[in-house]
């Protein structure tokens, strides 16, 4: 194709596939048809519907594959009747769940129950579009990249604890109350955790993040504490998304069902859909920032191998990365039992926080070494 | 602000929230009224009665052979095991010796439903905890046991097997293959279930000191079976007062000192061991005879208060029997392991967290059934 | 300690208590107003022990309705019987014993709940079983109930 | 791009969720019922307010993690710039966050880390 | 130093008891084999059980329309529940009056599957079959008459 045969001349060897050519392409084609406003409205567009549809997909293949997972964890089958081996079950939940009445509990605060659904999907919805998914389909490449992703991540919590204030459910309420703990706390081991990364790469930028790895992804190059990131990483992220083991605004055993008791239909739905997708968002925030994101897997001097290796399109890299990632925090959830409240600030304070700061000056030791690998 | 619109001080103000009777982890429908102050248990009172069917006043309309299937109904988990309590009671009253074989399948038969009742416990506690991989792991292993005893019994759950004098049936042919089967593959799974739980850190934290109960107060309160032991209460029937084939079988009584969730949790797992230590003793030698004794087709016992006692899962479960010598028991009163330990949990809960109050609760091993009767 | 010797140690104490004994079990039955009395004796006195009440029941003996407790030593392994039999029919009043074992409390609400027992001192006398306003006692011989109960017999 | 892209993320994401409310409210089978508004809690009515002042026993948390937050954002900038400024970096930002230990470690010793 | 000696034991016990649960988890995931699924209403033809399950009640009844229930009663008596009703008449046979089986009603709603009928039947008339789909939409369709239309008693029929 013509996009391959431009790429290799110019851009270094390793990329093959440039999807900047092609969106350029389209602006330069759009551009030609009207003028300057129109062309950047018609861009947005373009690109809301696309980011939607991908959302919605998303959301819909890590539902499925949540239940087959545990299903296959717990020896089951999971689900099997709509569709071959199920896989249309989840669009037959969504079409059931759109098609529920919505009830609000006669003492609920109206206003804020309403509005919590918004939050948490704007939140996810605007962490989504920072994530490179190929060299040049990424819709926000902010140059404070990790930061501005921190504080939107952040954003998702704000809408659990007006969905369990709202609700006037005193288990609700105490599940909004333990979510509020829990982002209190971890925010800080993520930042921690991704800076470790920002001081081996030199910049907050995804796409340099990714630039920087296309000798050797950050979890071999930079050893020791990035490795150490990578656990600590994990396991707060998991944290931040309320997923077991971390459930406790949800913990079904405590709380019946914690936060979302009240919410209905559709509007459980997208509580649900946007634990899913920011699932998605930390998985491939770990994949671009520890395992090279869309850089396909380079060894050494092995020419013919990485040659090979780069024929690989990076959307294939970057997915598998994700879904590994995303596997390893359903193992950890349906493995684990539930932690309970200061638990959960004991091991932030007394050990992530601790660790982590350890790590951040080994981190910047062994950058001031050099001893990491270039 | 709330003070002037409810005319309550604040610090009057009282945080109750009901667990139960519709709750995951009350398992049945038990009904907790429980005083909060955030996250920490001030003060609880149990509400039971959901579930009362009045159990012991229809017995005193049926015949004894009719009391047996409304005692599977107590503690469902060990229906077999009350089944065999009132057998009991009504052959020591007509002192009727039944056969070895008699003894021998109720034992075994007793000890299977013991190792049953504590997978869907393991289970149901893992799930307690938040691991719900366990509750399908636990359940696994049961349908192993739930098929011998449907296979040989008919019933699954409630298997109304045990009949005053001796058996309903005779062992199915299959039923010496089938549990030799059973041990072989509980022997590989068991040790699966301490890789996930017993050892997991997460969990150890989350039981460890948490509902100690100390072993004067265990006997203060008769917390009996499992719960007991691990407090240090040896209060096993089985030992003390040997039925069945119990004094031919060589079996430890599994006694822990320290009182918490995680010893009544090890007690349970450490039976599950003991338990087919038991059955493997007795399965090669099920000797031959029958396996109903020659009773009257109407049994009336003579004049007189029985009482009998027996180690069911979860507990001491007692039958208590005054007869005036009609065909019909004059009052029955059944002794419920769950009804006591249940009565532990307002001196457990007072500043324990949520989440430790499910695991308490999980620890015990509650069977609202049983409680409600 | 055997069957004889419990009755001896009782009966030099509590001289008005009855004994019969039945299946290998002693059967003590005292009046109310002893019951407290000698079921702290019991529990406290050195060579007894009965630390372990295994079994509270209520019973409608038709003439009385009365408290059956079930005592057992956890050191020296031996059992009694303890009955309690209150004149009053209508209203029998039985001293709480739930300051001796604390596990008393629940099988006393049951005894209340299901027999019409009340119970002096305890500290939280409430229907166990059935509701809050429920009318009569249900395990009572004499108590009719056409609404709810299907009648087998 | 970045902050006209920011504005369509947010008005797509809003268009989503008030789509299918909107949709939500109007399609499904509705039926009245007076319990339906009931408040869930295990099938009994909830006695006394729900929204009252209690000790939920992580303020002291909350102040520690304003500190670390803010500690952490300016550890950012240094991090971006870490591999250039060398040796002068590292060991301003040792001394930085060792007083930073220094006082997570008094919090520690001083059972602020312990939920009460 | 020895806190932090116990920190850092602490921090790997800790990591590798998670390991040890993830292994076992991880196992099954990769082990298809151990699935112990069964997709019930799919597997209806093979799936068989035991022979003494306990099902729902049933009377024989052979290929002369014959059952052996002499209508004696005794069903009913021992039933704890009263899910047995035996309606019987009188005919005159041979100039003898004779006690005959009119009706036998089964309330599968209220039965315990405790199994006293069935072992207390001096001739064997009634027995338990094993079906186990009684789901039905109205709860008096589970009050079921257990003799044929027309059916007579004869104590010698062979199953």
């Amino acid at each position: 194709m013509n996009i391959i045969s431009q790429v290799t001349d110019s851009a270094p060897k390793y990329i093959i596939y440039d999807f900047g050519i092609l969106t350029s392409r389209i602006h330069e084609w759009l551009s030609s048809m009207m003028n300057t406003t129109w062309t950047s409205v018609v861009e947005m567009v373009l690109i809301g519907v696309v980011f939607l549809s991908f959302y919605a997909l998303v959301g819909l293949i890590l539902v499925y594959a949540e239940r087959k997972v545990c299903a296959f964890i717990q020896c089951r089958l999971g689900p099997m009747r709509v569709g071959p081996w199920g896989i249309f079950q989840t669009i037959a939940d969504f079409i059931k769940l759109l098609m529920k009445e919505l009830l609000i509990t006669r003492n609920a605060d109206k206003f804020l129950f309403n509005v919590a659904p918004f939050i948490v999907i704007i939140a996810s919805f605007l962490a989504i579009g920072t994530i490179p998914f190929a060299k040049g389909i990424q819709a926000l490449d902010f140059n404070v990249g990790v930061l501005y992703l921190m504080s939107v991540s952040s954003l998702g919590v704000l809408g659990i604890l007006l969905a369990g204030w709202a609700s006037n459910n005193k288990y609700s309420l105490i599940g909004a109350m333990r979510s509020g703990a829990q982002i209190v706390s971890y925010e800080l081991s993520v930042g921690l955790a991704l800076m470790v990364v920002v001081i081996f790469a030199g910049s907050m930028q995804f796409s340099e993040i990714v630039q920087s790895q296309a000798t050797g992804w950050w979890i071999w190059k930079g050893h020791i504490p990035v490795i150490i990131a990578f656990v600590i990483f994990m396991i707060a992220s998991t944290a931040e998304t309320n997923r077991g083991p971390f459930d406790l605004a949800e913990a079904e055993s405590e709380l019946t069902a914690g936060f979302h008791t009240e919410y209905s239909g559709i509007k459980f739905a997208f509580f649900f859909l946007a634990e899913y997708m920011n699932m998605f968002i930390i998985a491939s925030i770990a994949a671009t920032v520890f395992f090279g994101g869309w850089m396909p897997l380079h060894f050494g001097n092995f020419a013919a191998f990485n040659h090979a290796m780069d024929y690989i399109p990076p959307f294939v890299w970057f997915f598998s990365k994700t879904m590994f990632v995303i596997f390893l925090m359903m193992w950890f959830k349906w493995t684990f039992p539930r932690l309970r409240i200061d638990q959960l600030l004991t091991l932030e304070w007394k050990y992530l926080l601790p660790i982590n700061l350890v790590n951040v000056v080994l981190a910047a030791f062994i950058v001031l070494m050099g001893w990491y690998l270039i | 602000m709330i003070e002037a619109i409810t005319g309550i001080k604040d610090s009057e103000q009282e945080y109750f929230i009901n667990m139960g009777p519709q709750h995951p982890s009350t398992h049945g429908v038990l009904r907790l009224v429980v005083n909060l102050e955030g996250e920490i248990v001030k003060s609880l009172v149990p509400h039971c009665g959901y579930i009362h069917r009045g159990i012991e006043k229809m017995c005193e309309k049926d015949t004894y052979q009719q009391v047996i299937h409304l005692t599977d109904r107590l503690d469902y988990l060990s229906a077999h095991i009350n089944n065999e309590a009132v057998c009991l009671l009504v052959e020591n009253a007509l002192e009727v010796e039944v056969s070895d074989r008699i003894k021998y399948i109720r034992t075994i038969m007793a000890e299977l439903n013991r190792i049953a009742s504590h997978q869907l416990w393991w289970a149901a506690f893992g799930m307690d905890m938040g691991a719900l991989t366990t509750f399908f792991y636990g359940l696994r292993d049961r349908e192993y046991i739930l098929n011998i005893f449907e296979q040989t019994t008919g019933g699954r759950l409630l298997q109304s097997y045990n009949r005053p004098g001796g058996l309903m049936n005779d062992i199915h042919p299959d039923f010496v293959k089938k549990i030799k089967e059973f041990i072989v593959h509980f022997r590989k799974k068991l040790p699966e279930y301490d890789e996930l739980l017993t050892g997991n850190v997460i969990f150890h934290n989350r039981t460890r000191n948490i509902g100690t109960l100390t072993r004067e107060n265990a006997i203060n309160y008769g917390v009996t079976g499992p719960s007991g032991r691990a407090s240090n209460f040896a209060c096993d029937v089985r030992k003390k007062y040997p039925y069945s084939a119990y004094d031919k079988v060589d079996f430890k009584e599994i006694l822990f000192t320290e009182g918490d969730s995680l010893a009544r949790y090890q007690v349970r797992v450490a039976e599950m061991w003991e338990s087919m230590k038991i059955l493997e003793q007795l399965v090669d030698g099920i000797p031959e005879g029958p396996f109903m004794m020659k009773m009257k087709p109407v049994i009336k016992l003579p004049v007189g208060e029985y009482y009998q006692r027996v180690e069911a899962a979860r507990g001491e479960f007692g039958v208590y029997v005054i007869s005036t010598g009609e065909k019909n028991p004059y009052r029955v009163k059944f002794r419920s392991p769950g009804l006591a330990n249940l009565s532990t949990l307002n001196h457990l809960s007072p500043n324990v967290k949520i989440a430790d109050l499910v695991a308490i609760m999980g620890s015990l091993d509650l069977v609202i059934p049983d409680i409600d009767r | 300690m055997t069957n004889e010797q419990l009755k001896e140690t009782i009966e030099k104490k509590f001289d008005k208590a009855t004994f019969d004994e039945f299946k290998g079990m002693l059967n003590v039955t005292v009046k109310p107003e002893d019951i407290h009395q000698l079921l702290d004796y019991l529990k406290n006195e050195n060579g007894l022990k009965f630390d372990f009440l295994f079994s509270l029941t209520g019973v409608d003996w038709s003439d009385s309705i009365g408290i059956i407790y079930h005592l057992e030593s956890v050191e020296l392994k031996h059992v009694i019987a303890v009955k309690c039999k209150p004149e009053s029919r209508e209203n029998p009043i039985i001293p709480s014993v739930t300051d001796l074992w604390a596990g008393a409390e629940m099988h006393e609400d049951e005894a209340y709940d299901l027999f019409g027992i009340n119970f002096t001192n305890h500290p939280n006398l409430r229907r166990l079983m059935m509701d809050e306003h429920w009318n009569g006692h249900p395990m009572r011989k004499d108590y009719v109930d056409k609404i709810n109960i299907i009648d087998l017999g | 791009m970045s902050t006209e892209g920011l504005i369509v993320f947010f008005l797509v994401a809003v268009t989503l969720v008030g789509f299918a409310l909107v949709f939500s409210s109007f399609i499904p089978p509705t039926s009245k019922n007076l319990f339906k508004a009931e408040t869930y809690e295990c099938g009994i009515e909830t006695t006394g307010i729900t929204w009252i002042q209690f000790n939920v026993g992580y303020y002291l948390f909350a102040i520690l993690f304003l500190i670390f937050d803010v500690e952490t954002v300016f550890l950012y900038p240094w991090a971006t710039v870490m591999k250039e400024l060398g040796i002068v970096a590292f060991v301003e930002i040792l001394i930085f966050l060792i007083i930073l230990g220094l006082g997570l470690l008094y919090a520690w010793k001083k059972q602020a880390l312990k939920w009460e | 130093m020895t806190g932090i000696v116990e920190y850092i034991k602490d921090v790997f016990g800790a990591l590798k008891s998670l390991w040890t649960g993830m292994k076992v988890t991880g196992y099954y995931f990769v082990h298809p084999k151990e699935i112990v699924t069964e997709q019930y209403p799919e597997n209806r033809e093979t799936l068989k059980m035991f022979d003494r399950f306990k099902g729902e009640l049933t009377m024989p009844h052979n290929e002369k329309n014959e059952h052996k229930c002499t209508s004696c009663g005794i069903c009913e008596m021992n039933c704890p529940n009263g899910s047995i009703e035996v309606i019987s008449k009188f005919e005159t046979i041979d100039g003898k009056k004779k006690k005959m089986l009119d009706t036998y009603i089964y309330h599968l709603e209220m039965c315990t599957f405790c199994d006293l009928c069935v072992k207390t039947c001096p001739s064997s008339a009634i027995e338990f079959a094993q079906t186990f789909e009684h789901a039905v939409w109205d709860r008096s369709e589970l009050t079921k008459k257990l003799n044929k239309q027309d059916s007579v008693c004869s104590k010698d029929i062979k199953e």
